[in-house]
Parts: structure tokens; sequence; C-alpha cells
């Protein structure tokens, strides 16, 4: 973020109201690079908002955002949290970890603050009954069947391997695509398991390779995906490879390389490019990088928070929430909206297959149809281009 | 005659100051709550983390044993707390039951831990503990299968907050016409804590126990031919030291409502000891500083770094992350190069120091 | 050849030496002699560059060698047989021995010399793949006044050769001692054993703490009621 | 039998990444008793600049790809030995009095700051190392091995066996151990002590820069944060074997690779599937205390005799 | 008098070394005890295997009438055995007093949960030790630098302080190595009145020494070990005669 506008002169300051949004994801550490890719998915949508000259109850809003770094730490969650709330933010647009934003969400929860994730897929997170949790991703219980039905009727394995980096993330992922497949019939090796660290996956795959299943599922990052491929094929594995959305990057293929070719992988919501092509080409100019995974996510989970603001008129939590609730608004994502628990309805998953060093999409499941992906894009064309963010007098 | 002398002989002076600190220490939280609820919950942390520190200063300071798995016991005080009081097995005991055997279980597992290898020196021992606390941490993040004991990495959340009766620690409550916030609570139980916590290890460090350390770490071959048992006085240190560590889990538990085993991690072991190292070991209220000052150090930073920056350039340059993450690194490094036995040092170790 | 003025060394504020002044003649034996703590050790220290003194200078053949560091003056040709005798006790007792030769550089006289070592103190022959710290504290004792010769000094420092050493091996040290000396090497002997340190050499120094207080030959020195008082154990 | 095979391959390859960087800790270690924790930060840099280099020289170069990878580890090892200098300046040489953990504290320190700045300098995305060596695959009863594995193993063994000869049969090696067990006598000698140390740096960090080449070819990624856990366990090997003893680092370090890769593979069977291998580091930890339990030295550990 | 120690056919190699073979010695209640001999003779392996620091490869001790079974050096200062060390060691950055207060632990009982009570036992256990540490420092005659630091004690001193640790711990047996090395012979005369002051108020002494007018002096009787052997046994007087000893040990005595 190098490029704020300066301070509004003082004048300005009886007409202008100042509405903070706080977003939290680790900025150091392992997955700094998803934390920073998810700030900016943010910070675009703050300033296309401040761009656009809103008016909440009489007044120009400007809006700022408040960028922490939680440092992937589940103790610093509440910290954050509290920051922000001592900041008097408005809402909350993160966390990034589900470990952080349990802790921090019931913190929100106190102060009344919304905070909407675009990236924490852990189903606890909004089974605590909390009033004020969102997410605009898919939990891991829908992206994990639509991975697993997929490889089920595209693939007919008998035998899978499912492996995971025992992490949160990674093994809540691998225990949905699990149940799936179970459920349908096919067998499931033992869970194999590395960590968020390891690099070295020989040991596991040479196992997994005795046991000559048909698919290998992997729940788990992109740093950790890439060389688990990359061994597995030079272990002479040729079947099919899996990963979630952790692993759907196009990271993939330099850290693969040729290994790459040919895997699938899901994504919660609508891939990233098919998000608007105005979010693509926005944050591509502001930022000079393709955005990484769950920015468009944090993006729509911004102006999700503005847009209920707006239609409540005013950007007191406990006014606008109720608005919030029952938001329904066109995003870069896709549709959004939310249903008691506060999980996004009928998330869309999407199913991608790395083809030629880039992930195309194949096809999109909603509501457990599998879709494919041109026929979507057709349906989507029929109906008029969604803007990118509801207009607010649109009632 | 030292500062401390001069109170001694002076009963007056020495009640008016512990007075003075007591208010102090009492209206500090609705201090820094005006500058922001998250100092509170800031100190509240730094207090748990100061609890732990003085744990691990009985184990490494004054018993002089390197030990880099001490984040294991603060995670079994923390599990054993989150399953007796959580959904998790639909137990809900009351903390003063849970603590006590969440400290009593982290004992077990300091002397499960010591026995085997207090036969080992300097860092052969702080690669075994690392091992332990690693092997601890593990079996959090799987013991999901066969039986689902702790729910894996998924870690267990809506875990019970400390209540007496009605009255619940996690509660906002108005009295006396000030807000009593659930962390304003969290610190005055902690406090409690805490000092209790002091006046046990003061009492240790000048104790028989407390002298036979202090010989173990000195020479350990003299020491055994004074006839002190150095295996049961080390086991003995491991194990309060890890009891110590066991209560700080409970309370971080109740005060979180949330434990995964990412909160166990070896960093989280090597930070308590930099505390411990970088206040001065040995000394506790060294000890103390460091623990105070390794918790608000990088808070601080993440407060000043941005407007700063803004300040001085009229924009930022570096993210503030970067630079908060540099500053500590440096700060680290700098503290330690310019007081290397710590910066509150115990008088032993600046004795070893100067010996060299 | 060695000429010390003014020199004070302090531990950390305390004075352990407080402005001494002494010199040794090449080619001649020396001795200083005092109580425990009288500051023996630590002028031998300041001497070798361990210590760096607070005040004085230190003339090694008529050039200060206050700021020089410690390894160059073993070039310069000084060495210590250290108090505490200072042994690697995980080198062998050959490899000690090589340490005592690092500064040289012709291989062959290098093993010419061990092997004189080895024909000196034939213990250590014995123990020559042993490793140093395995060896009794005589040994030791032999190991390090063997290792100090191996870098052929020309001015020999010895802390309490003698220290902890059978009457035999003290004879032996002594008469090894000579023998050094006998070849041209300097020598200054800092010795519990006062007698017999005055005994073998020429001149001698007595040091109360931390300061000269009395400085004759030898002779003399033996006959000095007070000396015998006090260092040779006798109810004169 | 091809599966246990193949296990011990892997085991092999990934214990050698292991010694090498163990051979860095023990070098360190062996001279000044000093875990120098910022060694795994340093392979890290090893890899970075590697990573530049060969991506780079790939991009604009005709070079044959394996002069290209020389270049690149060349390139890699100066910017090491720059990085473990200033480390032994900076963050080491004022504490060598110090109390032994006040080091350990500065390398913390030292770690933080590489890595950020690493991060600065490298982003914070995780690179995918240029895969420039054609990756051939032989075959082996059914187990297969690539080139860039035999070229680990290999090379692993030599600096190895170098070390060691310079360690034992060197003037330099003498003096260095010397200099481990009692600095003070050392410079009696007439061993430029600083010198010896800032050497020994110097060496653990050029081991530092081939490894960092290693794993970044290897698994083909490169990450500011890749040093740490990599660091550890190679400390790890490093105390199995013996810290300070280079035969030691090597022998750990394999032992540790492959109890890694037999754990990750046969726990579950040997289980029934109760633990997996998500127990696999519980294993190799355990080998790891068992083996100190009984030789607290490590396995080629000197028993250092000490007497009463 | 009675058998205070029964040392039977101590064996203990060290690799190739016959550090000590068949070693037996007795020594009665109330005598002191001189053992010498050339440097590396096994003197000091002796005291390492009678007070647990080694374990004996063969033979036993038997202590004050009862077998000493050792499995743990700290053992043998529980039965009444307490040793000074060839290269000093003291707990080198406590103060003299606390030194001696060491010492007094294997005679004390506070546990952990003393210590942290702190009940009206405890504290008169304290300043029972405090008393008793402050009287033995008088006794060697450190009275006034009990609050110094063990290292900082000129040597002779820290001999004397040792002593003085060892004696705290109430032993029966008190084994000396070495204890007059590094002191003149002015030094040494006081320090044989001490060690004969402990004798006479009943602990007996086992003393390794090389300064002969020492052990000659003092001592009651004399073992002579070489080479791991016991190559001379007897009164001081007939010692020095012995051929063996002259040979091995002495030399043409010193002038
Ligand atoms: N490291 C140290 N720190 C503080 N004081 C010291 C240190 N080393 C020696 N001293 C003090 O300096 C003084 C001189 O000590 P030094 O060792 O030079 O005496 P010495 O004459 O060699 O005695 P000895 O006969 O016991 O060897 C003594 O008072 C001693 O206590
Ligand atoms: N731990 C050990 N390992 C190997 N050899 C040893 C060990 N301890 C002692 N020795 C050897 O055993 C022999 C006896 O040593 P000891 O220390 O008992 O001699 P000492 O009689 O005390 O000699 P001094 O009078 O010189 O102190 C020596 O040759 C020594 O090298
Ligand atoms: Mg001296
Ligand atoms: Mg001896």
């Amino acid at each position: 973020g190098k490029n704020e506008p300066a301070p509004a002169p003082k004048a300005d300051a009886a007409q202008e109201l100042i509405v903070k949004i706080g977003h939290a994801a680790p900025l150091t550490g392992g997955i700094a690079h998803l934390g920073k890719d998810n700030e900016n998915g943010a910070r675009l949508a703050i300033e296309e908002a401040n761009a656009r000259n809103i008016v909440i109850d009489g007044k120009k809003v400007k809006f700022e955002l408040l960028a922490e770094d939680d440092e992937e730490k589940p103790d610093r969650g509440p910290i954050i949290a509290q920051k922000f709330i001592d900041a008097k933010v408005a809402g909350v647009v993160g966390h990034l970890n589900s470990g952080v934003s349990i802790p921090a969400s019931t913190v929100y929860a106190q102060a009344g603050i919304p905070m909407v994730t675009g990236s924490s897929t852990n189903p606890k997170l909004t089974e605590q009954g909390l009033k004020n949790v969102f997410r605009t991703v898919g939990r891991d219980d829908q992206q994990g069947p639509a991975i697993a039905s997929y490889l089920a009727t595209e693939y007919k394995p008998k035998l899978v391997a499912v492996i995971d980096d025992a992490t949160a993330y990674g093994e809540g992922l691998g225990t949905e695509v699990e149940k799936t497949l179970t459920a349908a019939g096919i067998k499931v090796l033992p869970r194999e398991k590395g960590s968020k660290d390891s690099r070295d996956w020989k040991a596991v795959l040479t196992k997994i390779k005795g046991k000559k299943p048909d698919a290998v599922f992997y729940g788990g990052m992109d740093a950790t995906a890439g060389p688990l491929l990359k061994q597995g094929r030079e272990l002479g594995i040729k079947v099919v490879f899996a990963f979630g959305d952790g692993a759907c990057t196009n990271t993939m293929k330099d850290l693969a390389g040729d290994a790459a070719e040919g895997f699938v992988c899901s994504q919660a919501g609508i891939p990233v490019q098919a998000a608007s092509s105005k979010f693509l080409a926005d944050y591509k100019a502001k930022f000079n990088a393709e955005p990484i995974q769950y920015s468009p996510f944090t993006y729509d989970s911004t102006h999700v928070l503005i847009a209920a603001m707006q239609k409540a008129n005013s950007a007191d939590p406990a006014k606008y929430l109720p608005e919030l609730a029952k938001i329904s608004h066109n995003g870069a994502s896709g549709k959004i909206e939310f249903d008691e628990k506060g999980d996004r309805k009928n998330a869309e998953m999407t199913i991608f297959m790395m083809k030629n060093g880039k992930i195309e999409p194949l096809a999109i499941i909603k509501g457990g149809a599998s879709v494919k992906y041109e026929d979507f894009i057709k349906s989507a064309a029929a109906t008029p281009a969604a803007p990118a963010v509801t207009a607010p007098e649109k009632k | 005659m030292t500062f401390t002398d001069k109170l001694k002989t002076n009963p007056a002076a020495l009640w008016s100051g512990v007075v003075l600190i007591a208010c102090a220490l009492i209206a500090l939280p609705f201090a820094l709550a005006m500058a922001g609820t998250t100092w509170v919950r800031v100190t509240n942390l730094a207090i748990l983390f100061t609890l732990l520190a003085l744990g691990l200063n009985i184990v490494v300071g004054f018993a002089g044993l390197l030990d880099l798995g001490y984040i294991a016991f603060y995670g079994v005080g923390a599990y054993v707390y989150a399953l007796l009081a959580s959904p998790q097995f639909n137990l809900h005991l009351p903390f003063w039951v849970i603590l006590p055997i969440g400290a009593l279980a982290a004992c077990v597992f300091g002397v499960l831990l010591g026995a085997p290898t207090l036969k080992l020196r300097g860092d052969y021992l702080a690669i075994v503990t690392l091992g332990f606390g690693e092997i601890v941490r593990i079996f959090f993040n799987n013991l999901s299968q066969p039986v689902n004991i702790t729910n894996g990495p998924q870690g267990i959340s809506r875990i019970d907050p400390f209540t007496i009766g009605s009255f619940s620690f996690s509660q906002n409550e108005v009295l006396l016409g000030l807000n009593f916030s659930g962390p304003i609570k969290y610190y005055y139980l902690l406090l409690l804590v805490l000092i209790a916590v002091i006046v046990i290890n003061l009492r240790l460090e000048d104790s028989r126990i407390g002298r036979a350390w202090q010989a173990i770490r000195e020479d350990e071959v003299a020491a055994q031919a004074m006839g002190i048992n150095t295996t049961r006085i080390k086991l003995l240190a491991f194990a309060m030291g890890a009891s110590f560590g066991g209560v700080a889990g409970g309370m971080f538990a109740a005060m979180q409502g949330f434990i995964s085993p990412e909160s166990f991690v070896l960093v989280e072991s090597v930070m308590v000891l930099s505390m411990v190292v970088l206040g001065g070991m040995g000394n506790i209220w060294g000890v103390i500083v460091g623990a105070l000052l390794l918790s608000f150090v990088p808070e601080l930073l993440r407060h000043t770094v941005d407007p700063l920056q803004r300040s001085l350039f009229g924009r930022l340059i570096v993210e503030p992350e970067v630079v908060r993450m540099l500053l500590f690194g440096l700060a680290l490094m700098l503290m330690m190069l310019f007081r290397p036995a710590g910066l509150w040092p115990s008088k032993v170790r600046q004795r070893e120091l100067a010996d060299e | 050849m060695l000429e010390v003025s003014g020199l004070r060394v302090s531990y950390g504020g305390i004075n352990a030496v407080k402005g001494i002044d002494f010199a040794v003649r090449a080619g001649e034996m020396v001795t200083l002699i005092g109580a425990n703590g009288a500051g023996k050790t630590t002028t031998l220290k300041a001497l070798t560059g361990l210590l760096r003194p607070v005040a004085g200078a230190v003339r090694y053949n008529g050039e200060d060698i206050v700021a020089v560091p410690v390894y160059q003056r073993v070039k310069m040709g000084i060495a210590l047989v250290p108090e505490g005798r200072g042994i690697f006790p995980r080198l062998t007792v050959e490899e000690n021995l090589d340490m005592g030769g690092y500064v040289r550089n012709d291989v062959a006289a290098i093993r010419a010399d061990r092997d004189h070592v080895y024909a000196l103190f034939p213990r250590l022959a014995e123990r020559r793949r042993q490793t140093g710290g395995t060896l009794s504290g005589g040994e030791q004792q032999m190991l390090a006044i063997g290792r100090a010769m191996m870098s052929r000094p020309r001015l020999l420092l010895l802390d309490e050769p003698s220290m902890g050493l059978a009457p035999l091996m003290v004879q032996k040290i002594f008469a090894t001692i000579r023998a050094i000396a006998a070849e041209g090497v300097t020598i200054m002997l800092v010795e519990q054993n006062a007698r017999l340190a005055l005994e073998v050499c020429q001149r001698g120094y007595v040091m109360e703490s931390g300061e000269i207080t009395l400085h004759d030959n030898a002779q003399a020195l033996l006959a000095n009621p007070q000396v015998r008082r006090a260092y040779l154990g006798e109810d004169a | 039998m091809e599966i246990f095979l193949q296990q011990l391959i892997n085991g092999l390859t990934l214990g050698s990444v292991y010694a090498v960087v163990a051979l860095g800790y023990t070098m360190v270690y062996g001279i000044i008793q000093l875990i120098n924790f910022a060694h795994g930060e340093v392979v890290m840099i090893g890899a970075m600049v590697a990573f530049s280099v060969i991506g780079w020289l790939a991009a604009n170069t005709a070079l044959p790809p394996l002069v290209i990878v020389l270049i690149g580890t060349l390139a890699a090892i100066p910017a090491c030995v720059g990085v473990g200098y200033a480390l032994e300046i900076f963050a080491y040489r004022r504490l060598r009095h110090a109390p032994r953990l006040a080091p350990l504290i500065t390398a913390i320190g030292a770690s933080i700051v590489l890595q950020q700045v690493a991060m600065m300098i490298w982003s914070r995305n995780p690179l995918g190392f240029p895969q420039i060596i054609p990756n051939t695959v032989y075959h082996l009863e059914g187990a297969t091995i690539t080139l860039v594995q035999i070229a680990i193993i290999v090379t692993s063994v030599l600096l190895m066996v170098g070390l060691t000869l310079v360690v034992y049969r060197t003037r330099l090696g003498v003096a260095m151990r010397a200099t481990s067990q009692n600095a003070h006598i050392a410079g009696l000698m007439g061993v430029n002590v600083n010198q010896i140390i800032a050497a020994t740096f110097m060496i653990g960090a050029a081991l530092a820069a081939v490894a960092g080449v290693m794993v970044g070819s290897y698994y083909g990624i490169a990450h500011y944060t890749m040093g740490s856990l990599l660091g550890l366990k190679a400390f790890c090997a490093a105390v199995l074997g013996g810290i300070g003893n280079l035969a030691g680092a090597m022998l750990g370090g394999m032992l540790l690779g492959i109890v890694e890769a037999l754990g990750a593979g046969y726990i579950g069977d040997f289980t029934n599937n109760v633990f997996g291998s998500n127990y696999q580091d519980v294993f190799a930890f355990l080998v790891l205390i068992g083996v100190l339990v009984f030789r607290p030295s490590g396995l080629l550990g000197e028993r250092i005799g000490e007497r009463a | 008098m009675s058998i205070l120690l029964d040392a039977r056919d101590i064996g203990k190699r060290f690799g190739g070394v016959e550090a000590l073979s068949a070693i037996s010695l007795t020594i009665e209640h109330g005598e002191i005890y001189g053992l010498i001999g050339p440097n590396g003779a096994g003197k000091t392996t002796f005291f390492n295997v009678l007070t647990g620091v080694y374990r004996a490869d063969s033979g036993g001790f038997s202590f004050d009438g009862a077998p000493l079974n050792v499995s743990a050096p700290h053992q043998v200062a529980v039965a009444g055995i307490a040793r000074t060390f060839q290269n000093i060691r003291l707990f080198a950055n406590m103060s003299a007093l606390e030194n001696v207060m060491v010492g007094r632990h294997v005679r004390t009982h506070a546990g952990i949960f003393g210590a942290i009570l702190r009940g009206a036992g405890t504290r008169a256990e304290e300043r029972a030790i405090h008393e008793r540490a402050r009287a033995l420092l008088d006794y060697v005659g450190l009275a006034a630098r009990g609050n110094e630091i063990a290292h900082s004690l000129p040597y002779g001193d820290q001999r004397r302080l040792e002593i003085a640790r060892a004696l705290a711990t109430d032993p029966k047996l008190l084994a000396l190595d070495e204890p007059a090395a590094g002191m003149n012979a002015t030094e040494t005369a006081t320090l044989r009145q001490l060690l004969e002051r402990i004798r006479t108020d009943g602990t007996t002494l086992l003393l390794i020494e090389h300064d002969m007018k020492l052990v000659m002096g003092l001592c009651d009787r004399i073992a002579v070990l070489d080479y791991g052997r016991k190559i001379a046994e007897g009164a001081p007087a007939a010692v020095r005669k012995d051929a063996a000893v002259i040979e091995a040990y002495l030399g043409g005595e010193l002038a």
C-alpha cells in the first residue's frame, strides 16, 4: 500500500464520515504471501468504494483500511480483534486462518462487530452460534465433497490415497474428501500426513505407490503440494493428483515443473479467472501482480460490508448487521448471500485442471450438481453482466 | 548497603512502597483501557508469558538445565482444561478443580521427560527436550484418530471461561460505576496468580533446594560429593517448572475459549526461553522484565511503526510488519550484545560473566 | 631482555597488580615468589598478553609489546606454562605437543624436539596416543612444560611448575628447567616452593598483594629472615 | 523389497541434505560450542542467491545446465560466506565469553532479520527453483533414483571426507580443534584465535550455500522461511551423531533421513494404521532420545573424559 | 581402635591403563592415613572409586562396619565420606558461606513444600544451617570472608573453604586430594594445624599429598601406590626408608 491518499484536509471533516474497516491476516511467516494477497483484495475494494463517493447518513464516507499482521498465531487473534474494536472499526475482513478466526470471532461477537472472512474455511467458525460471523468462501465440508465427487465421477477410482498437511485446513478438507469418497463406495487408504513445512514427501509417496491407488488427494497449500506432485511423478506414480483450493494456483507450475501438468483441483467459489474481469485487471494494475488465491473473496467481503452499510444507511454495526445477514451482492466471486449460520449460500465450487502451465476451470459445482465451465460461462453471459457492486438504490 | 537492605531497615518506606505499587497495579487496567482494551489483553497475555518464563526460569535459571520443549507443559495444561471444560466431552468442571489437575498432569509430564534424560548435558538435553515438546504437540495434533480426544488440528472450541457461581470472567460488568470488562477481570486473576508464583519462586530460590540447584549448575560432580541427589533435585526443577506451565496453560485455554496445537509450537518455547535469557537468567525480576519486554515490544512496534513512518515520510516506505519484525530482530541482538548476562542479571550470572 | 615498568592490572576494578617494575636479562633465571593471591599469575598473564594491563609498559628486547596480541608474542619467543596446566583435554598428548610447535614450520626439527621431550618425560611417550584430559595431574604438568618447549622459546615463563608433582618429579622438572636455561633460554619462574626456586635461580622478586616488596639475588633472599618466616615455613 | 529399497534411497537423499547442513552446525559448534541457530537462514540465503543467478543465466544465456548450476553455486558461496562472516562479527564475536545462552538470542534475532531481508528481496512467495538439470530417472531393482539425488549423495560424502581431511590433517584443523578446547591456551600456542573462528564460520557458511543449492534443486522450491525447519532437523542430526564430530554429522544426518523415511513408510503397517506417517517425527525423535539416553554424547561424539 | 574403612581388592582399568590393581587397605577410626605415590599412580582414581565417581571393576569397600553399596555418588556423602578435589571444585560463583551451606544439604531435610510454605520448621532449619556454616568458616579460619565469592578467594583460602564445605556434611572420613598443592611452606604449616585439629575433633582423615614434609609429619600410616599397585604401607619412618619407595617416588630426598 504505497499510494494512499494523504489525509483529508480538516475543513471537510464536518461532512466527511470516516469508516474504518479492519483486515487481519499473517503478513510474516510461512504463508505471508497469501496474507498479503488477502490484504490487497480488501485494499482494492476500499479504494473502489472511496472512488464512488458513497454517502451514508447524509455524509460523504471515506473508508479506511486498518491492516494488521496476526502472524498466524491463535493467541494474537483476540488481541488484534481488540485493537480493531478499540480503533472503532465498523467491520472486519478476515482473518485468514480458521485457527485465528475462531478465537478472534468471540471477541468481535462481544463487541457486536461483524466479521466477514474470505478464507477461513473450517466449518467450526460458523458453528459457534455467533450472529456476527460470516464468510464469503465455501466451507471445507462443501469444497471437500465437490472435488471428491468430481474425482469419483470423472476418474472412477477404486482406491484413493488421501494425504494432508496436518493443519486444521488440510486435515479438515482431507476428512471431507474421505467421507464423500467412502460414501460413494470408493476405498480410501489410511491417511498419510506431512506438515505445513514438509518438502520431502518421498517416503509417504513411496508407501502409497506400493498400495497402487487410482488417485491421490492432498489437502494443503501449494508450497507443499508442489514438491509433493513433483516427487510423486519422479517416483513413477502416474495416477491423477487432486488438490483443494490451497494448492489450486498457478504457482504449482513453478514448483512442480512439467510434473504439474494435468492435476485437478478445486476452489471454493467461482475461479479467479471467472471473477469479474474488472477485478482481475484492477488488481493487476494496482499491485503489479496476479491475485494468488483468496483476494477475490476478501475483496467481496469488503464490498459486502460496505453494501450492508449503504443499505442500512449507517456504519453502526448494530444497525447494519441485520442488513449484512440478508445481503444479496454480486461480487467478483459470484453472487453472495448468507445462510442463517453466516455461511455463503449455495457457494459455487470450481474444479480446475492444470493445462499448459495454467489452471483452467473445468466445471462449476453448485448445490451438488456439476456444470461444465463453458456452459456456466454461457449461462452467466445470458444474464446481464453483473456489476461488481450492487448499486445502493436498487432495493 | 543495597537498596533492598535499606528498605529492610525502614519498614515504613517499605510498606508505603508496597502500597504504592499495589495501588498502581490495581489501577493499571483502567489506565490501559483508556489507551484501548487491547492493551489490557496484551498485558494479560504478557502476564501469562511471564508465568511461563518464571516456570522455565526454575529449570533453566535455577537448575541450569536447557529446556527447549517447555511449551509442551503449557499445552498439557491447556488441553487438560479444554477437555474438562468444553463440549468436547461435555464435561464442565469448575476451574478451581481443573487447574490443579492441569498442574499435576504437566508435572507428571515433566517427570516423564526428565527421568530418562537428566544425565544429558547442555545442548544434548536441549535437543531431547525439543524433541519431547514436538512429540507432545504431534500427539495433540493427531489424537483425533482412532478415538477423538483432542480433535486434532481443528482444535477445541467453546471452552468454558472461568466462572464462580454466576460470576463469569468473560462477561462485562459494571461495578461502582467502573466498567469491568472480561479482560480486566482476567487481569486481576492473572495478577493474583503471578504474585503467588513470584512468591513461590523467591522462596524456592532462597532455600535448601534453591541452593542445591545452584550448586548443581556450578559443578555437578562437587554437588554430588556434597550428598546432593542430583537426579532427584533436577527432576524437582522439571516438575516445578512444568506445573507452572500447566497452570498458565489452563488459564490460556479459558481466556482464549479456543485452543489448537498451533499455539504450542517450538517457536513459542524459544520465545519463552528468550524471555528468560534476555531478562536475566536466574533473577526473578530480570525474567519478569524480559517477559514483559518481549511481550510488549512487538505490540508497541505494531502501534508505532505505521504512524511513525507516516509522520516521518508522509507515507509508508516499507510495510509496517516488515519493519516491525526487523526492529524486533535487531532489538534482540542489540539487547544481548550490550547486556550479555541479560537486562537484569542475577548477581551470580554477573559474576560468571566477569569471570572470563 | 624483559623490562616491566609501572605495570598495573585489575580485574573489573579490583587491582591485582599495582604498578610493579622488574627486569630480566637475557639468559637469566629469575623467580617471582609470593603468597597466594599476591598477583604472580596475573603478572605472567599480562606478560603474555592474556590480560591487558591498565597501565605500564612491557618491553621485550627493547620493544614495547603491550599492544601486541597474544599469538604474536609467541612468535616473538615468549612461552608460558600456565597455572593449572591448560592442557587441551581432547587432543592427544602428541597433538598437544604439536600445538606447542604451531608457530614453527620446520617439520623435521619439530619431530626432533618432540622426541627430545619424550626422552625427558618417558611417561609422556607411553601415553602419546592418550587424550590430554585423562592424564594424571603430574603427567599434565610434564605435558605443559614439554609443550612450551616445543615453541623453542627465548623467554620461558613458568607458573608453579612443581604444583602437584611427586618429589622425584619435582627434582626432574627443576633439572629440566636448569637444562633449558643452560641452552640459553631466559627463564622467569613463579613458584610456591620458594626454597627450591631460590636455589635454582640467580635472582628473585618477592611479591605481596600486588606489589613487589623485595628484590635481591637468590642467596641473599634465602638468608633473609623475613623471607624465611613468610615463605620458607621457618619460625625464625 | 523394491519399496524398502526405494525408502532407503529416499532416506539417504534426505539424510545427505541434513548431513551437509549438519556439517555446518558441527563445524561452528565444534569450535565455540555455539548453536548457530541462524545457520538455517544462511542455507536459505544460499538457495535464494542460487535461485536468482540460475534463473537469470537460464533465461539469458545458452550455457549448459551443469555449468549454470555450478555458477549458481559459486555465486551462492561468497554470498553465504559473507553472511556467515557478518554473523560471526556482529552477532557472536562480542559474546564469546558471555553466558552460554546469550548467543542463542542474538542468533534468533539474526534469523529474524535475515528472513525479513530475504523477504524484502525475494518476496513472500514460494519460488519455483529453476529446473534446468534434466531430471533423469534411473531404475534400480524397481526403485527409482534421479540424477539430482545421486549428485546430492555424492556431494555430501565428498564434503564430509574433505572436511575431515582439513580438520584432522592440516595445521588449520589442529588449530581449530585446539581453539575449540581452550581458546586462551591456543592463543598461547601462537594461534590467531579470531582468525580461526572466522574461518570456521566461513567454511560452515560455504557448506550452507552448497546445501541451499541442493535443497532448492531437489525440492524445486525456495522460500524465505525454508531455513528454519531444515536447520532444526539438521541440528538434531548433528547432535544425534555427536555434535562437534564431522563423521557424526554425516552419520546422524543419514540416520535421521533413513529413520524419517522408514518411519513414514512403515509405522502404519506395523501399528495396523493406529499410528501413521503423522507420527513420523515422533518416531524420529524417539530414536534420537533413545540414542542419547544410551550414548549421551551422540553416536560418535567424543566422550569427554572428565576427571574429578 | 576399630576399622572405619576397609577396601578390598579394588581394581580399575581405563582402556589399556590399569589405574588400580587389587588395592587393599584399611583405615582405622581417628587416624590420619596418607596415600602417596608418583604422578599417575592411581591415587586420585582410588578417591574417585571410593566416592562413587567411578565404579570399581573389582573389589569393594566396607565402611564403619557395613558394606558401602553406592549406586550414585551422593550416597557416599550420606554414608559419611566427604572429599576435596585435586583441582579445586568449589561452587565458584557462590559466596564462601553459601558453599558451606550447600554442604549441609545432606544433613537437612526441607523439601519443595517446606521451601514454599516456609513454616516454623523450615525457618529453624535454615537458621541452623546458617549458624553451622558460619561456625565452620570460623573453624577453618575464613570467618571474615564468608560473603566473598568463592572463585575470587586466594588459592589457599579456596583449599580451606573446600575443607569447610566437606566438614559441613558431618563426615566420619574426610578424604583430601593434595590439599597443600600450591601453598608455600608457611601456608602448609597452617594447614597442618588445621588438619590436626580436625582429627582431634574426631574425624578420620585420608590424605593424598606430595609434600613430604607434611605427609611424614602428619600421617599415622602411609600407603604408597605405583602403577596402580600398593608397593609399601606402614609408619612414615619405615616408608621413607623403603628402597622401592625411594626408587619410584622419593628419589634422593630434597635438600
Ligand atoms: N578472574 C578474577 N577475577 C577477580 N579477581 C581475580 C581473578 N583472578 C585473580 N583474582 C584476584 O587477583 C589477585 C591476584 O591473583 P593471582 O592469581 O595473580 O595470584 P597469585 O600470586 O598467582 O596466587 P597463587 O599463588 O594463588 O597462584 C588475587 O587477590 C585474586 O583473588
Ligand atoms: N578417565 C580416565 N580415562 C583414562 N585414563 C585415566 C582416567 N582417569 C585416570 N586415568 C589414568 O589413570 C592413571 C592414574 O591416574 P590418577 O589420577 O589416579 O593418578 P594420581 O595418582 O592421582 O596422580 P597425580 O599425583 O599426578 O595426581 C593415570 O595414568 C591416568 O592417565
Ligand atoms: Mg598463581
Ligand atoms: Mg591425583
